[in-house]
């Protein structure tokens, strides 16, 4: 049996990091000049794109976390798969929720099908499944197999999900970031980007940190509660006082 | 390992696959067809969405509707959309149209604005001007 | 004083097959009646009739004054405590939710339910899921429900399965308050010996009939 | 005797709790109902105006579908009906208090893809008053119908029958909702739609009360 030990709390330098970090992409975001076109609406970006750019890397690290689990069976690669897709699944809705509070005012409608919004709500809901999966299994060796194969097949989305405003003609506009030439966007508005990307990028390492920590604590709680079935003895099962009743 | 060999050429299988549908559903995924198209490629009576540049100086107002012409650089098509446009309708944006011909005027009931994926300040002399 | 269970020529048949036929049983207040045979003689079947759960094909069965066949058995089912060979916890919930909602419907004060599981040595494992206990754990969860209820019958299909040795006293103890109130107990059990014990006097059922 | 009023509540209590601690309403019913407004669109087309038109009524045929689902919840094997029903409680009892989990939470589901048909259909938000009063009809009527029918059909292989008998007897609930807010766009009068309604729940609520014990005590 695995002794359960405390928690350890995240070291007070990484928690002041990454609130400086979010602080700083604030005021980036804050004193960026309002977009040309779209006026004030265009600040939603800062947060849309990094919550975005945090699902891809959530996915791959879950992707990362699910072969490593079924090369190694050590279940460290099952927490980090498990936290991962659960503040990917978190961000994704982040991302997809603010894109309808932007497109409402900017295009018209709250939703449309187009071939990115369409994947990204797919994605979303295979990732979502994951999360169902993993809570409808109770045997964790089980859970962690079944859930990898999840985990490692899901990532075919982000492919689609990003390229799809390259190679079909969308609605939603094309990445200004992440293609061939130099980055369409002025330099202020790129610098806000740049800084709410490496914010959450921060917040998301700590995020996993802590939910990782949160599962082994879990995990070692089960296990220890499983060691005190068998013998009657322990914290959990005493014997009984009735016979004093007698 | 040998498992997981089973594994990577089922991936590889599936990777081929979908690269073949995203090269042959091309024409069923996009959202919107150029003016260019729809010019070739008459679609009768069919509903459509048409989407382009609303060319400057080509938008025309009344109290219902709107008459602008909608252009990819080649081709430009007359558009008459009834009801409000968007309140980032302006000459020169992008938009989607959603409607059917009537004659050779296209006639769109709604109206998308396509923004695209350039990014500048409102007044390029002063980018750091706290809103 | 009618008896607390009386079972006059009692038939029960599943489809054409009768489990048992003219079967006559009297248990009086006070008094602890072990049923044993073998498997498949007709044991649990017996207890399901003495609790209302299982109409009788033919003959009468009368518990606690009242008709097992008629509607008055709504009135006196509160009266019988049964715990059968499954457990009949819900396994989604945990122990002391299991437990709270038998208060809740007894009116009872939701304190009990902490009270009854100490006495049945579960206080540490009132949080846990039923899905989440061993059987014997989930048996005495269930005992601890009969001291919740405090019955006036109390019926035990095979009282002693999966219990460790301070289990198993826990069941003498349980059927002792039962009786010093004036109630009476049926335990069923394919171990002559063990319910021997604990009972006023034994009966055997075979092939659907007491010898 | 156990009071009914008690008994039910207590019921209703318990059975919301165990949704709490399984989540399939939260984590698997919602979102499938929501994936299937999504994917709807892929099939009959994706133009605002039609989706516009047709939106509301397919957002009743999916609470139909999938409400069912929710209603039914998860049926007690045969130790667990044998406890609950020593504890005195009354069968009528142990149906009304699960009829009434269900239509919370099929109230809860009727809101959450509700939110989400507006959101993705772009749906006017007309005739507060008569949504609400369809969609409470709507849950009741369908709480009432899933747990009948799932007393009916019992536990194991014939759960999967469940879907099958509720859905044909909702047909008046799925008309109801559509003619009454359709009625109310284009200004004729709801309340016979409505009054439809409030009967077709009313013979539910009789049918698990003349049905309760024979079902609940004759197997």
């Amino acid at each position: 049996m695995s002794q359960p030990t405390a928690p350890s709390s995240p070291s007070r330098g990484r928690v002041v990091v990454a609130v400086l970090a979010v602080l700083a992409a604030a005021v980036l975001a804050g004193v960026s000049p309002a977009d040309a076109v779209q006026g004030e609406l265009v600040r939603i970006m800062y947060v849309h794109v990094p919550a975005a750019w945090l699902a891809y890397l959530a996915f791959v690290v879950t992707l990362v976390g699910s072969v490593g689990y079924l090369v190694t069976r050590r279940f460290v690669f099952d927490r980090l798969a498990e936290a991962s897709a659960e503040v990917g699944v978190y961000f994704t809705g982040l991302a997809i929720a603010l894109g309808m509070i932007w497109a409402k005012p900017t295009w018209g409608v709250w939703w449309t099908w187009d071939a990115r919004l369409t994947l990204t709500a797919i994605m979303f809901f295979v990732y979502l499944g994951y999360l169902a999966l993993r809570r409808a299994t109770a045997e964790p060796a089980v859970r962690a197999r079944r859930a990898a194969v999840l985990g490692i097949l899901g990532v075919v989305q982000i492919p689609l999900v990003h390229f799809s405003v390259v190679w079909w003609r969308t609605l939603h506009q094309p990445p200004t970031l992440i293609k061939p030439d130099k980055p369409s966007i002025e330099g202020t508005m790129l610098m806000a980007l740049l800084a709410g990307i490496a914010a959450f990028t921060v917040v998301y390492g700590l995020l996993v940190a802590r939910r990782m920590e949160l599962a082994r604590l879990e995990a070692d709680l089960a296990a220890a509660e499983a060691s005190l079935d068998r013998p009657v003895a322990g914290s959990a099962v005493t014997a009984p006082e009735l016979g004093e009743a007698r | 390992m040998r498992r997981y060999a089973k594994f990577l050429v089922g991936a590889g299988i599936l990777v081929a696959v979908l690269g073949v549908l995203i090269v042959n559903l091309n024409d069923n995924l996009v959202y919107f067809q150029t003016p260019t198209e729809v010019v070739e490629r008459p679609a009768g009576d069919a509903r459509l969405r048409l989407g382009g540049q609303v060319v400057p100086d080509s938008v025309e107002r009344t109290a219902t509707e709107t008459s602008f012409l909608v252009t990819d650089g080649r081709v430009a098509v007359p558009v008459r959309h009834v009801g409000a446009p968007p309140d980032l309708f302006q000459p020169g944006i992008g938009v989607v149209v959603e409607g059917s011909w009537d004659g050779e005027t296209f006639r769109s009931d709604t109206m998308l604005v396509k923004h695209d994926e350039n990014y500048s300040p409102e007044d390029p002399e002063r980018p750091f001007t706290s809103p | 004083m009618e008896p607390l269970v009386r079972l006059d020529a009692l038939r029960v048949d599943v489809g054409s097959t009768p489990i048992l036929r003219d079967l006559d049983l009297v248990v009086e207040s006070g008094e602890t009646v072990g049923l044993f045979g073998a498997n498949g003689a007709g044991k649990t079947t017996v207890l399901r009739v003495v609790a209302t759960l299982r109409r009788p094909s033919a003959g009468t069965a009368r518990v606690l004054g009242v008709d097992v066949a008629s509607d008055a058995r709504f009135e006196v089912r509160r009266r019988i405590g049964y715990v059968g060979h499954l457990p009949g916890l819900y396994p989604d919930l945990t122990l002391a939710e299991n437990l709270g909602f038998a208060a809740e419907v007894l009116g009872l004060p939701a304190d009990r339910v902490g009270e009854v599981l100490a006495q049945v040595g579960l206080a540490g494992a009132a949080d846990r899921l039923a899905s989440a206990c061993s059987h014997g754990m989930q048996r005495r969860a269930e005992f601890a429900r009969q001291l919740l209820v405090e019955p006036e019958l109390l019926l035990l299909d095979e009282p002693h399965s999966a219990l460790d040795v301070d289990a198993v006293d826990l069941v003498e103890g349980l059927v002792a308050r039962v009786v010093e109130r004036g109630g009476g107990a049926i335990l069923v059990s394919h171990d002559r010996d063990r319910v021997a014990k604990l009972a006023d006097r034994c009966v055997e059922l075979v092939d659907g009939r007491l010898r | 005797m156990i009071p009914f009023r008690r008994a039910a509540l207590a019921v209703a209590r318990r059975e919301l709790r165990r949704e709490r601690r399984r989540g399939t309403v939260a984590w698997v019913t919602i979102p499938f109902g929501v994936v299937a407004l999504l994917l709807v669109p892929l099939a009959v087309g994706t133009e605002q105006v039609l989706l516009r038109r047709i939106g509301p009524g397919l957002y009743w045929v999916v609470v139909l579908l999938f409400g069912v689902l929710v209603a039914v919840g998860d049926h007690d094997g045969r130790s667990q009906r044998d406890a609950t029903a020593l504890l005195g409680i009354d069968p009528v009892a142990e149906l009304t208090g699960r009829a009434l989990a269900a239509t919370l939470l099929l109230l809860g589901f009727e809101l959450a893809t509700g939110v989400a048909a507006v959101v993705l259909y772009d749906l006017p938000v007309v005739g507060l008053p008569q949504l609400v009063v369809v969609m409470v009809l709507v849950a009741a009527g369908l709480g009432l119908l899933g747990t009948v029918a799932g007393a009916v059909a019992g536990a194991g292989p014939g759960a999967a029958l469940v879907p099958l008998l509720v859905a044909p007897l909702a047909v008046p609930l799925l008309l109801g909702a559509t003619q009454t807010l359709d009625g109310f766009v284009q200004g004729r009068s709801t309340i016979s739609w409505i009054l439809m309604m409030i009967v077709a729940v009313t013979v539910s609520a009789v049918v698990v009360v003349v049905a309760a014990a024979p079902l609940q005590e004759g197997r």
